[in-house]
């Protein structure tokens, strides 16, 4: 394992300080429990908290700041933050109009939120984002992951959310937006906790594993390595067997990093993607290229597409100020 | 039961713990995300370093304040779950010299905790597949009166066999859910790491 | 080598037209010869163009932009663009103004940049970027390779030139900015070039190269891998025992990744930094981490120091809308 | 010398660059940024398919026309120094039947055209070390009137001691440059790719 680290306890807190350092106009720092909030409190409005374990770096608190989220409560590295953290972040940024918590779907981060939520005196609700259309639902499972879709619902309940809208209306969007929702993913490497010191998985020079989770969970299957364009086929082909989008429908097409794989890469997974949509007769008028739901280092990128409505465009399209996601202000 | 027992049995078990290192990682790499360990034994670090502010109290008080300790430590999903445990027993348990009756009925709402919280049930390849059968066989062996040196050693052999059924099922609940019969082949971490938690508690009574 | 890609002499022209497809509100892209321009073309301003070989994205398409610059021309990977694309993009985007050429120091860009300088009609001038610190610089050899500093001098420059300053103008600024700003990276793993299709250099397990350059030439020296805080205190003092900064100067601390660096450790090695530079009675004041210089699918990062004045800061500040930078707007 | 004879060498030298490949590419990977016998090849292949065009052109012209294409095809350091070569080349040579002086004085203004562009010299680690003592013994050579047979032969010669002769420089120009010491023992791959266009042509030129 080689990595850019001092020692390995200290990695969360010496690079959360980093975060906060380098964005000290956007977010602020507590330790003790972890929690990162806006620079400037907003006032009279639903308050957003996300979390989850890190090493998916910008997720979450690269998206805290205006527009998005609220606070966000960092685990240690694929590690569900606890609740004391979800408590003391919703004490800070509650607002007066309740809390709404954005949990991807684990077994873990389910637990934890719930038994905050469960101690927490303010109203609150939660939207649980599943969008890995790599395991597919089942009654007796635990159901499907939470992935890079999560920034799509932190976005455009973000946007809500500052209009004023209240509790029950953010839950809403955000369950719709996660309907709406789907992705899957492609593992070209593994990727290396830095308290294990070593790879998750192995995986041979000639392959890719189709389906990854985003903690290097293993997907559908194990397969030889294939041109980007049947791999995007794929991967489309999952994702549109689970959305089943109506002809001529409006998608956000998200191509995501996991960390190692080059912008160079990623655009090229795009150019593949949106022609293979546009002949299926998809209109593809929104788009997000880059390194927004990271594994850790691993190589390997997903796909994510959102069917779109004119309410989930209007708040896409909104301003927003966070470090990891810019626009408009 | 009173609060040394507690504070032995934690040293007893942070030890079984690192002594499992190896094993308890590999198997949470194989079919989960390969940090059992280390939020488990963070767990068990941060319970060691409480024994003194613990050994003041009351079991019943220990037990919750330990409880509250390990929910702010572990994360994760054995984060919650280790904590409910723990607040499950300390509800049901006696405030000083618990028989060993009382210790098997307060062990069973610590389970129950467990279960509410996780929402999963035997046979869904989780810690479960072991603290459900010890709980039952603890239960069952104390009131039929069995002597104390025969309950240990049945139990580590109950948490012993609820370990290894695991590696034949397929996960319904946890990380190794995603992976449908993929899982199958492999013992879960969360049930290893209640085995040898176990067994370390029940060699602990049997020195003494 | 494992890469998203379909052929390996279609990974740029794919790679361009996903980029242009997922910005088309920001840029437009020319093909044969290359050159990425504004989706709307500017007025009564300076036009500012650069190029470089490929593989260190977002540099350069994806800053162009409002505030930024008015075209770019990719050439192959690492390879520089030839004086068909300057020209082209210099009479796509000429806007009465004359045309400046902001250039990395490497005599491939050098004379290419150069032929299509002598061969244009228009008024020209060219700001070459020579910020990296490893390669001592000396009358005998073409001097120092320009690196993640030129993203600032593109920002800088970009910005006043939107005020319709003249060409001498901006060339005085992007020379100044230039002469103010160190660099120095230090590489973890190597980068594989897709039509090479193996490790430009081979690097052990634990071991890393301090000062290395953007095309994975080699630095000043191999090493032992060592703790964070240690790397970053040789790259600083690399740094500042070139830009001579006076105490309690003012500066912008950049920490860029290669590529496969994750932000988790790129923001613990801001950190790392920022401490140092403040202990040695610094001021920071300005910052950026992430992915601007890239090196293909390198695991490694730079630090770069830009020393800040009055006028630097303001122009930093103010607005930009590329794909790779975007705040106010 | 005749357009024909260009069309000839262009084929004669793609061929000899291809033989190279994993040569001149090792070294460039040593010592620079490993993409030099992509450039230059990038440069032959577009050349060979321009050769019906080429055809109907006097030598002045189809030179001119070469270099202005692998001027936009090329890029990098050798895209500019190539096309210069062949843009001073042109201007110098005659429009038809050039004799072989003719050819020396030609190919000694396409390599002052290089060290115009590249403001290199003799001893910098660059094709330069190849193409300034080749293009000197050419001149001297056909001068002192020599045998054509005897002159390719020694130009050959001369052509491989120059690329040898980069192997115990330090780099003063080019991306090696960066190196300082480091670059001492390699040979440089912008003077090896000079090597064998120069003994492709000539080989060309013994056997007809
Ligand atoms: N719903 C549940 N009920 C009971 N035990 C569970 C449940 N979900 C997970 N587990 C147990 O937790 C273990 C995983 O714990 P850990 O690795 O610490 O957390 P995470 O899965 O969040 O990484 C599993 O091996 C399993 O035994
Ligand atoms: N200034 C110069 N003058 C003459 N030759 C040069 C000069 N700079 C570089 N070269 C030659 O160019 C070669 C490198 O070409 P190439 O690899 O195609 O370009 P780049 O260095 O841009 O990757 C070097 O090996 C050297 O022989
Ligand atoms: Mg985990
Ligand atoms: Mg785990
Ligand atoms: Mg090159
Ligand atoms: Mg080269």
């Amino acid at each position: 394992m080689k990595k850019f680290i001092n020692k390995v306890n200290d990695v969360l807190v010496e690079s959360l300080s980093g975060f906060a350092m380098a964005h000290q106009d956007i977010v602020q720092l507590h330790l003790d429990p972890h929690f990162v909030v806006r620079a400037n409190k907003a006032s009279n409005k639903v308050a957003l908290i996300s979390g989850g374990g890190s090493g998916h770096e910008p997720l979450h608190a690269g998206f805290v700041g205006y527009g998005m989220l609220d606070a966000a409560c960092p685990g240690h590295v694929f590690t569900s933050p606890s609740p004391d953290q979800m408590l003391a972040a919703a004490e800070a940024v509650d607002a007066g109009k309740g809390v709404l918590f954005i949990v991807k779907n684990y077994a873990g981060d389910v637990m934890n939120f719930e038994m905050a939520a469960e101690m927490l005196s303010v109203p609150n609700a939660t939207v649980l984002t599943s969008d890995d259309v790599a395991v597919e639902n089942s009654t007796w499972t635990s159901g499907r992951r939470g992935v890079a879709g999560t920034v799509i619902v932190e976005k455009v309940v973000g946007s809500l959310a500052e209009t004023g809208a209240d509790l029950a209306a953010c839950k809403a969007l955000g369950d719709k937006v996660n309907q709406r929702t789907g992705s899957m993913g492609v593992a070209l490497t593994s990727c290396t906790v830095p308290a294990a010191g070593r790879a998750t998985f192995d995986i041979g020079d000639n392959e890719l594993e189709m389906g990854v989770g985003i903690h290097g969970e293993p997907g559908r299957r194990r397969e030889a390595m294939r041109p980007a364009d049947a791999i995007v086929a794929d991967l489309v082909a999952a994702i549109l067997h689970d959305l089943k989008p109506a002809a001529g429908a409006e998608v956000l097409l998200m191509v995501n990093g996991f960390a190692a794989t080059p912008l160079m890469e990623l655009y090229l997974l795009y150019h593949s993607a949106e022609k293979l949509l546009k002949a299926q007769g998809l209109i593809v008028s929104r788009s997000l290229v880059g390194n927004y739901t990271t594994a850790l280092d691993m190589a390997g990128a997903s796909i994510t597409l959102c069917l779109l409505d004119d309410e989930i465009k209007q708040h896409w399209d909104s301003p927003v100020h966070t470090a990891g996601l810019r626009r408009g202000c | 039961m009173n609060t040394d027992d507690i504070l032995n049995a934690i040293m007893a078990v942070d030890q079984a713990l690192a002594a499992h290192e190896a094993e308890i990682e590999s198997l949470d790499r194989a079919i989960g995300d390969g940090d059992h360990y280390i939020n488990i034994s963070r767990g068990s670090q941060v319970a060691v370093a409480m024994r003194g502010e613990l050994a003041a109290l009351s079991p019943d008080a220990a037990l919750q304040k330990l409880a509250m300790k390990l929910l702010s430590t572990i994360g994760g999903a054995s984060g919650p779950l280790v904590a409910s445990f723990f607040m499950g027993m300390g509800k049901a348990i006696k405030e000083h010299n618990s028989s060993l009756a009382d210790v098997a009925a307060a062990f069973a709402a610590g389970v129950e905790a467990i279960r509410a919280r996780g929402k999963a049930d035997l046979g869904e390849k989780t810690m479960l597949d072991v603290l459900i059968p010890v709980s039952r066989c603890f239960t069952e062996l104390t009131a039929a009166g069995a002597e104390p040196r025969l309950i240990f050693k049945e139990l580590k052999q109950v948490a012993e066999q609820g370990m290894l059924s695991t590696r034949d099922l397929v996960a319904t609940k946890g990380r190794a859910a995603f992976l449908g019969d993929r899982a199958i082949g492999h013992i879960d971490a969360g049930a290893k790491s209640s085995q040898v938690m176990v067994s370390a508690v029940c060699d602990l009574a049997l020195q003494t």
